[in-house]
């Protein structure tokens, strides 16, 4: 669990100094009773909006989930956030006395881990653009394994010629693989360093951050109506398509 | 890989068997001919900035050759790949034209080792990603979490004036389109039946069925639906055997009496 | 459940006084964690011997749950026990800021505003006259709505055949629609300045003068103990119901 799991920890070592700083007061331990519960209590990770509608007006939630954290730094449960919202989930270092045996989750192929990685990479990315990097048709059926996984979405359409659906990752792509936000992605400075993904843009544009925001980009437009059957299908100039 | 299990293969396999080749020439772990030049540049073992490309472009030709000896058809990228180093090969070994219409050898060189180089990072890259604790794998959320409700609660909105158009609408329809008729007494069959059977026992003898009528009749527009209506409570009655019903002549009175003894059926009960 | 739930908070008290006497060790602390994370991940209250099988050798699992427990004293989340399973549960006293109401607008549907402009003008009004001056059966989800808005209220039975529910409009009805009292409802020549009838109307059309009294009237009496059902329940004998 090299780098990435190592700042993650720092980041929250960072909130466990909060309570060494600060006591919350009366109150504030109040809201941070009910963040407690509701998080614990709720089925999916939640997020602040919904916790502040069943708080008392005017809490501070961000605050109360700051303690909170602080309180769960170093405990067999965490509290953590993914994008904007918060959930209770094991600690990473007793995965191995949690690991249940039967359930061996189901390994994606090499061709959907790249072009997973791809995608998170390089989001908004197109169909072309994974092919380009990977110098090989992508399949139907990996494009499929990954929307499957509901790691993977549709994001819209890039304003270019063919208008090629873009991709991008979820919320539960974070939730999946443990990360807060896409920028924490591990090796992710690496590939900036190696100034990479900066091939379709002019000299001196920067090296692009992946986002995976909801809101779409400047060369990005809606779906739209039109059927998505072209956007997983190969490319019908190439005759071969890889097996996933 | 797509590559069509050849039924010449093994034959072919047969015939060249080479020892000193560095390498398998199997494609089926590749994905892809830029997967394949990677592993090729990989056994350079140099940086791969450094990389030699005329070399693996050479390294390149020799394996898809040697691949071709083996299986007569291979997947297009791979021939395409070889087809544009060949081309790039050449580029390379000639002098540059004097006046470059296309991108120089040199750097359509650094662009391969630059695309090279890019895989590579996204390969680590994804390892890193898939090295990580995965939920459900590693890490856990709550087992058995309550859930959260949202129960919704109708807030209904309405203006005074949707109350009162709402209610001047209707009244206006309902005044204008509201044909009222005037409500007709009608004397129900079992009415009938009911009340004549409460009166039998005065009628031992021939009685006339107007005689009757006129007790319940008490307005000149209900004459004709309780004649109506006795008239068949009679006729049902006769058909019972409980009475005798008589017509002397067309449109004459009708004459009706009860029997005297109640038939079999009935003294059974 | 409230004597139940009294109890175990004073045997709560008890394990949390555990931490003031006592200060798990190290080993025990890292016992607490595993315990916390089992329980935490188990879809079903965790038994002890469970437990026992995925911490190391000799562990005093018995030990860990009760300082967790007391860990747990008074949070938003306890540690509850239940004959020798474990499981957490969100603190009872927050069980209400897990459901949230949602207020969520609605318009009445034309038929249920014509009913209520009715049962506003003719009150005491019974489903038999409402649908004699609308000209359409009543449908029972029509009424339902009304009630449902407040606006609408039982008053009482109708002295007459089949002793009819009598309907009436409520204070809440008042306040929503801005009267100070039901008399201050437009009479005809008002509705007619509005331009809300136009000239078309029968001699002798008249709109009724309408009253609200809590008071029952003469021709109205309690309601009693019998089933109101039938109040609502469209008459058999009619065939088409309005819709709602």
């Amino acid at each position: 669990m090299p780098d990435q799991d190592h700042l993650f920890d720092l980041r929250a070592a960072d909130a466990a100094s909060l309570l060494a700083r600060e006591t919350p007061s009366e109150t504030q331990r109040a809201h941070m009773r009910l963040c407690e519960a509701l998080v614990f209590a709720a089925e999916e990770p939640l997020g602040e909006e919904e916790m502040a509608k069943r708080l008392p007006e005017g809490a501070d939630v961000a605050k109360a989930l700051a303690y909170l954290k602080a309180e769960y730094f170093g405990r067999g449960v965490n509290l953590v956030r993914v994008g904007k919202k918060w959930f209770f989930r094991t600690a990473p270092d007793l995965a191995w006395a949690l690991q249940r045996e039967q359930v061996e989750p189901k390994k994606l192929s090499r061709a959907a881990m790249e072009t997973l990685a791809i995608i998170a990479y390089h989001q908004p990315a197109t169909r072309a653009e994974i092919e380009d990097i990977r110098g090989v048709a992508l399949s139907k059926g990996t494009m499929d394994v990954l929307l499957e996984t509901g790691w993977v979405r549709l994001r819209g359409r890039r304003r270019a010629p063919g208008r090629p659906v873009t991709f991008g990752t979820t919320d539960k792509f974070l939730l999946h693989f443990g990360l807060e936000q896409i920028a924490d992605l591990p090796g992710l400075d690496d590939l900036k360093a190696a100034g990479l993904f900066d091939g379709r843009l002019p000299k001196g544009f920067g090296v692009p951050q992946p986002r995976d925001d909801s809101a779409l980009m400047d060369d990005e437009e809606p779906l739209g109506d039109e059927p998505l059957g072209e956007a997983f299908a190969p490319d019908p100039s190439e005759g071969e398509a890889e097996e996933s | 890989m797509g590559l069509e299990k050849d039924g010449r293969q093994n034959f072919e396999d047969d015939r060249r068997e080479d020892p000193d080749e560095a390498f398998h020439v199997d494609l089926d772990g590749y994905e892809g001919p830029l997967d394949l030049l990677l592993d090729l540049a990989r056994r350079q073992k140099v940086d791969l900035a450094r990389i030699s490309v005329l070399a693996l472009a050479d390294q390149y030709l020799r394996f898809i050759e040697a691949a071709r000896k083996v299986r007569l058809e291979l997947a297009a990228d791979y021939l395409v790949m070889a087809a544009w180093l060949a081309y790039l090969k050449s580029r390379l070994l000639l002098p540059a034209p004097p006046k470059a219409e296309e991108p120089d050898a040199a750097s359509l060189a650094a662009n391969l080792a630059q695309r090279l180089k890019r895989l590579q990072k996204i390969r680590a890259a994804a390892a890193l990603l898939g090295e990580r604790p995965q939920m459900g794998r590693d890490l856990f959320a709550r087992g058995a979490p309550e859930g959260l409700d949202v129960v919704n609660a109708p807030l209904y909105q309405a203006s005074l004036y949707d109350l009162l158009s709402a209610y001047a609408r209707q009244r206006q329809k309902q005044a204008l389109s509201h044909v009222s008729f005037k409500t007709r007494v009608v004397w129900s069959l079992a009415e009938a039946r009911e009340a004549l059977e409460r009166i039998l026992g005065m009628a031992l003898e021939w009685t006339v069925l107007d005689d009757f009528l006129i007790q319940w009749v008490t307005s000149p527009t209900q004459a004709r639906t309780v004649r109506a209506s006795t008239f068949s409570a009679t006729l049902e009655l006769v058909k019972e055997g409980r009475i005798d019903l008589r017509q002397d002549r067309t449109f004459g009175p009708l004459w009706l009496r009860r029997k005297e003894e109640p038939p079999p059926a009935l003294a059974a009960e």
